[in-house]
């Protein structure tokens, strides 16, 4: 069946003239990722191209086969928010190898030289703004916890040393218990129960990202305890629990920023034929959101 | 014949075996001859079964011990019994449903080619001799066994028995899902084994059978060995006395009911199976259907039960025809089915005995929605007690239950549902003399309360004592019927061979 | 009826002498096995209590006790399936589309000709474990009429109820379901984070929906039936069951029960979002298998379904609790699952006695 | 060769007169239909090819196949399984397991007093199937001596095994597996990443261990046994056969065949990580349920099995390469995998008669 001569084909048969932009990310029931995924969607489209938008689900062979799909797509560029540090690298070497730059949005990789572009926040410098709000929000002392992300995530780990580079300086804060939980809402939720139980005095959470810090904080409103949640993404529920007086703090990524920056640099690294004047790692710096600015935030974006 | 001079090759001594509280075997000693046909009778649960189980190594014995060749020997399994040359044919069929005929004659002995492969092709050749040997030449060895009615695949058990080089052959009720014709094939072979110097250890309930190879009988009677005796010195009426306990001369009882209205009829009803079956069954009838294996009793019963769709033709009930054909239309008609395989159709294993019995007619024992636990209990204790079913209680899974046992559980599932025209496929097989006077006097009486009874049975004394009409099928037609009066063995064996049934077609 | 004509021996339908000593033994030693779910569940909590002083708190049993509702609910509803013999992998994403269909009405409403209608509460959630009756419906149908496979046509539902979940909102999350009072659909709160008289509201629902299914297996025809249905199912037809009636009866209850199991889980939440319940078909099978029921069918209880679902939860919790890292909570998990179920073989055997049937 | 004449009697076994014809027609029937998963896979093809010119070219035809290959070596482990009427839930953590302990010699070596060791490629591998066959052996021994339901068995592994990958590395990566001239074990990349003629070599293991497969189940003892055992485990014990032996083989094979598919997953990814495979059990047992093994046992054949894998696969990757969104891939994959399924059961329903056992 490959003889019909939809302008589909007509595309695919000359490389050089793609016009496809293949955005991959994690599941999109975290609002970051849809907001990242939207972002890039419609940054590529008001360009000009045509887009395919997959998830990976956090499975970097799922990744590595959609990467895989690309490459016989021909596809122009990869916007890539990746599946792991480690396991990401040789799927994305293959699509070099194929001549399809990808460009790594929000996480990085262990390896330079491999894709064009790693924009990622800064994660340190957001976790040092996150941990210093939460140890002033404690003030200073008493038990908490804290809920890491997904092991194989380099970002679970930067924000979690990051936290710990401020909050360990202050010796009457003391972390009695610490839980991956994955990312996940409903881990979280069921996670900080049992902490809870385990730990009746703790008298904040900080968590690695904010689906964590609302399962989080549906605990704490569950046990009707006075507990300080912080969070790190600056989602939308999120922002809207700040102005509530429940979440009390996160840290604002700029995703669809992020994103944008991502599809601008692909359409000018193919419109130059294959150059780009940025450097590979680019960091877009945090901003932390409390009851103070939330009100300026709009998804994903601090109104200046 | 004579039993003559003997040697004992394999013996029990004081074998007793406990399932949880039954004992199933009380302290049994029991010697089969060396070369001779040792025949083991008694009456369902006697514990005949259990005793070749423990002698073939698939039980082990509570207490006691197991002499080959004087020897004592332990038969921790099957495998070990094997190897030392005891084979034995189960009572319940152990078949592969989903390999060749070939394939579970060879299971587990595989024939090798170049040590590692299965020589499938010297596998069906054997096979092939083995069926023929057993007069089954038309059969293909590479036909499913799962495909097979029940006689064939009882034929399949006793072809892979055969197979085998053994010293020792336990029979457990081979032939209870077999015609006379097949009978007659087997017991010549039996007298080649003997000839060979083979044991064999036969079990059967078929009287007049078993009377025409065995050497020795042995009698069990509630787990204990009651009577051992040279074939030649007994009689039937001696047989009888010992497994029950009284004379047998009323056996078989017959109906003797005035004939009423029409209860059912099927009229031109074909299926797979049969063609253009016509049939009626009245008020204060019993009605058998004699055939050979394969004629196709088994699919008209389940056809006329909403089993299997009928292609054409109808049923009437009671003279209104009942079109929709599904199993629960049939049975609010008034049919009730005891079916031929009580594995496979009959018995809920999981269940107990008090539910087994109690399937069909559940709804009846509720209040406000809810099941009585009391009323149920009264109406399966009832039942156990009418058709003297012997069971360890009510709450025992049914499969603790001895083979003929478990055929009444079924038989009182479908007698609860009050039935108008019970339906009997094959209602006395494995099933001892006393429980089939039994079931013949019940089907009497039924029909004497004016039931209509329609049973399949493949025993020609049977049917010519029990059955008021006798229908004949073969390939699927009737070929023939007869009244109590007019019938003979000679019409009815003549009726289901049927050759003319197929020069009629050409 | 017919005892005219033969005298048969009806003495011997009694049990031998010695019997009443020997079964009421085995009768004991079968009750002491039946309770090893409890006896392993028991050992649980010693070990844990032993190494934490929170593990044996009111607050804390309260607490694990709700967590084991939601997958308790799911495993009831799976129990009458596998008890026929079929398996129902759908549950986890029955659970997941409920979510997100009862989510979106309490957060967006139906968008009906002429504007937007909200649903009360109770609408919303009945509204949500009608969808997973329905859905359940489906796999009934298909596995009945159809003749698919259990195992086939709940996978494949579970990939399409998922798939609907996630285009529900189109991969989005519903984050608010408080709803409001000029809409008329507060209080969904109630289901998964309220308590009455000390108790969860969920915990009360887990206790309803079991004696109800105890009620139903135990008490009814239809619970007869069903055990009938995976004992022998051609025997189940021929005793006139209505063996397609009773199959699609249990994967409706099942769909209705995963739905309600994911309605207390968005409840707890307070948000919806289309991977809830995800992977939990396999904590719900698990729990009844390990409660005791047959994959086979034929075989099991509700009660023993319950236990499992705490041995389960108990465990999972009592290994956060005590702070043992996420990799070890896994090894022990499955080391945990796997012993809990050999002693409850050592049951079945004594139960079955020796003979056990294969076919 | 029975055209000697016998006593009429006999002759009644022998099918009604207008059956010749009736069966040839049925037979015809049944090889339309065995080829259904064919069928449906060319389906597929003729559809995604209609949509996307880029499906049906060979670069994409080998790229997919490679794919596939990965879940059809895991469906065949698991389909020797399911012949014995068992079932393996811990493939996909095998894999994992297998993935850390070879990934984990390549990238830091074996520690032993006195340094460190490196072994060759051909010896990691090797190491990991053997710890993949090692799993197998305990999942075998749980069920036949301890009488721990497979299920159960093979969930409870599922964990540990999965925790013992975690631990492995501690929930790390190993990220880079080239090794070196100097240790001496370099070339991890060729099961994964290389091709020999054209072909990819993780697409020749699948042919290998395919056509191994297919040998092992229709022509040797061990072959016939599986399907015995399978058929009636009773009779089976009867038969002699050591039916203990023949399930705890199974299951090492389901587990040499799962840590084969994970090395090769390895290997094309360049890292090992302990979530590699995770949930693939699923597709695995979908494969072969596809096509056509009989989840009661005794029925199946390796070439369904891998029929069945490419159905998923074909499925799965034009689903993404014609720019379906995901949300609609999880729809469409279900919804196929039940409707290939329907073709089989009509296939079955003719093959079996209408005399179906259901115990
Ligand atoms: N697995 C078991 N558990 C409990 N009781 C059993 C079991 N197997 C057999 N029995 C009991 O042992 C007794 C003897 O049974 P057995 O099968 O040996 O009888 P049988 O003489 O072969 O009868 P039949 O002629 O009906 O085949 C019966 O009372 C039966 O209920
Ligand atoms: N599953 C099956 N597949 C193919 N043919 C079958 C099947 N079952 C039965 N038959 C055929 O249907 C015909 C009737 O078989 P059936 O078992 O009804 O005979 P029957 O008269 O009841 O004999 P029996 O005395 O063995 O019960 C035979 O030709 C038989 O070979
Ligand atoms: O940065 C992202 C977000 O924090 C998200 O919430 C989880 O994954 C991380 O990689
Ligand atoms: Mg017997
Ligand atoms: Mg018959």
């Amino acid at each position: 069946g490959g003889d019909d001569s939809s302008d589909n084909s007509g595309t695919a048969a000359t490389p050089a003239a793609s016009k496809l932009i293949v955005i991959i990310t994690p599941s999109p029931d975290n609002v970051f990722f849809k907001a990242e995924q939207d972002a890039a969607s419609a940054q590529a489209k008001k360009l000009g191209y045509e887009t395919l938008v997959l998830s990976h689900d956090d499975d970097p062979t799922k990744q590595s086969q959609e990467v895989d799909t690309a490459i016989s797509r021909k596809a122009a560029a990869i916007i890539l928010d990746n599946a792991g540090a480690d396991a990401s690298v040789t799927a994305i070497q293959r699509a070099k190898d194929a001549g399809i730059p990808t460009f790594l949005v929000d996480r990085e990789i262990n390896k330079t030289g491999v894709a064009v572009a790693q924009i990622v926040s800064n994660n340190a410098q957001g976790a040092g703004l996150g941990g210093q709000e939460f140890a002033k929000l404690m003030g200073n002392k008493g038990e908490y916890a804290e809920l890491t992300g997904k092991p194989t995530d380099t970002n679970a780990g930067v924000r979690s040393q990051g936290y710990h580079g401020v909050l360990d300086q202050f010796p009457d804060l003391k972390m009695v218990a610490q839980q991956s939980a994955n990312w996940d809402q409903a881990e979280a939720l069921s996670k900080t129960q049992t902490i809870l139980q385990a730990h009746p005095n703790i008298k904040g959470i900080i968590a690695g990202n904010d689906t964590m810090a609302l399962g989080a904080w549906a605990a704490v409103q569950a046990a009707k305890k006075d507990i300080v949640v912080v969070g790190f993404d600056g989602s939308p529920d999120v922002v809207a629990s700040i102005l509530k007086d429940g979440i009390k703090a996160t840290v604002l990524q700029p995703a669809s920023k992020i994103s944008e920056m991502a599809v601008d640099q692909a359409d000018a690294y193919i419109k130059a034929g294959g150059k780009t004047d940025q450097p590979e790692k680019q960091s877009v710096d945090c901003v932390l959101v409390n009851p103070d600015n939330a009100k300026s935030v709009t998804d994903f974006a601090v109104a200046s | 014949m004579s039993a003559g001079k003997t040697s004992a090759v394999l013996e029990a001594r004081n074998i007793s075996k406990s399932y949880g509280g039954v004992r199933a075997l009380k302290d049994v000693t029991f010697t089969a001859h060396q070369g001779k046909v040792n025949v083991l009778v008694g009456e369902n649960g006697a514990g005949k079964s259990t005793l070749m189980k423990i002698l073939s190594g698939s039980e082990q014995p509570t207490s006691g011990e197991i002499l080959l060749d004087g020897e004592p020997v332990v038969l921790a399994s099957p495998r070990e019994a094997m190897k030392r040359g005891i084979g034995i044919i189960h009572q319940e069929l152990s078949l592969f449903p989903n390999l060749s005929i070939a394939e579970n004659m060879f299971a587990g002995r595989e024939l090798r080619r170049g040590g590692r492969f299965v020589d499938s092709g010297a596998q069906r050749r054997r096979t092939r001799e083995v069926l023929k040997r057993l007069g089954q030449d038309r059969l293909d060895p590479g036909t499913l066994v799962g495909d097979l009615p029940i006689g064939q695949q009882q034929l399949v058990e006793i072809g892979r028995a055969l197979l085998e080089d053994v010293r020792v052959l336990i029979m457990d009720e081979p032939t209870s899902a077999l015609s006379n014709h097949e009978v007659d094939v087997l017991f010549g072979v039996m007298a080649d084994l003997r000839a060979q110097d083979v044991t064999v250890i036969y079990i059967s309930h078929k009287l007049d059978e078993f009377r025409r190879i065995g050497d020795w009988v042995t009698v069990f009677r509630d787990g204990s060995l009651v009577a051992h005796e040279s074939m030649d010195s007994t009689d039937t009426g001696w047989i009888v006395r010992q497994m029950v306990g009284r004379d047998p001369d009323s056996l078989y009882v017959r109906n003797s009911s005035p004939v009423g209205d029409l209860l059912l009829e099927a009229r031109g009803l074909t299926a797979p199976g049969f063609h253009d079956v016509s049939l009626a069954v009245r008020k204060g009838e019993v009605v058998g259907i004699y055939g050979l294996m394969g004629a196709g009793r088994t699919e008209l019963m389940e056809c006329l039960m909403g089993m299997r769709r009928a292609s054409a033709g109808e049923v009437l009930l009671r003279g209104k025809p009942e079109p929709k054909g599904t199993v629960q239309a049939r049975m609010a008609g008034g049919l009730a089915l005891v079916p031929e395989d009580r594995q496979r159709d009959g018995l809920v294993q999981t269940m107990s005995v008090r539910d087994n019995i109690l399937l069909a007619t559940v709804a009846r024992f509720t209040r406000a929605g809810l099941l009585t636990g009391g009323a149920e209990q009264r109406t399966a204790d009832a039942k156990v007690r009418e058709l003297a079913i012997k069971s360890p209680g009510l709450a025992a899974t049914v499969t603790a239950l001895s083979g003929g046992n478990q055929q009444k559980v079924v038989l009182a599932r479908a007698l609860l549902t009050e039935p108008v025209v019970l339906l009997l496929d094959e209602p006395t097989r494995g099933i001892d003399v006393g429980a089939k006077a039994q079931i013949a006097a019940l089907m009497a009486d039924l029909a004497a309360q004016g039931f209509g009874v329609l049973f399949i049975s493949s025993e020609l004394a049977e049917v010519m004592a029990m059955a008021d009409r006798v229908l004949v099928m073969a390939r699927g037609r009737i070929t023939a019927e007869f009244t109590a009066q007019t019938v003979t063995e000679e019409a009815l064996v003549t009726a289901s061979a049927s050759e003319s049934v197929l020069e009629g077609q050409q | 009826m017919t005892d005219t004509h033969v005298a048969a021996p009806a003495k011997t339908a009694a049990p031998p002498p010695d019997a009443p000593r020997n079964q009421a033994l085995a009768r004991a030693a079968l009750l002491l096995l039946r309770g090893r779910t409890l006896v392993v569940l028991v050992l649980l909590i010693l070990i844990f209590s032993a190494i934490s002083s929170e593990y044996l708190t009111q607050s804390n049993l309260i607490l694990m006790t709700k967590h084991v509702a939601i997958n308790a609910i799911l495993a009831i509803g799976v129990t009458f399936v596998i008890l026929t013999g079929g398996i129902d992998l759908s549950v986890g994403s029955i659970a997941g589309l409920a979510s997100m269909v009862s989510g979106g009405l309490l957060f967006k409403g139906l968008n009906v000709p002429g504007g937007t209608v909200f649903f009360s509460v109770a609408v919303v959630i009945l509204i949500g474990i009608v969808v997973g009756a329905l859905v359940g419906a489906v796999n009934g149908v298909l596995i009945t009429r159809f003749k698919v496979a259990p195992f086939i046509a709940t996978l494949g539902m579970l990939y399409v109820a998922r798939g609907l979940a996630q285009l529900h909102s189109n991969g989005g999350t519903y984050p608010d379901l408080a709803g409001s009072a000029a809409r008329g659909n507060e209080g969904f709160h109630f289901i998964g984070v309220d308590s009455l008289l000390g108790i969860p509201v969920a915990v009360w629902i887990m206790v309803l929906v079991a004696v109800a299914a105890i009620v139903v297996t135990t008490r009814t025809p239809f619970g007869r039936r069903i055990f009938a249905v995976g004992g022998n199912e051609r025997a189940a037809v021929l005793s006139g069951i209505r063996v397609n009636r009773i199959k699609i009866a249990v994967y409706v209850i099942s769909g209705a029960c995963a739905a309600l199991a994911g309605l207390l889980l968005t409840s707890e939440l307070g948000a919806a979002y289309p991977d809830t319940a995800t992977t939990y078909e396999l904590n719900a099978i698990a729990a009844a298998v390990l409660g005791g029921t047959a994959l086979a069918g034929g075989r099991g209880t509700i009660i023993g379904t319950v236990m499992g679902a705490f041995v389960i939860g108990f465990l999972s919790d009592g290994l956060v609790l005590v702070g043992v890292s996420t990799f070890w909570q896994s090894v022990v998990k499955g080391a945990v699952i796997v012993f809990a179920v050999i002693t409850e073989q050592a049951q079945q055997r004594l139960q079955s006695g020796l003979t056990k049937r294969t076919a």
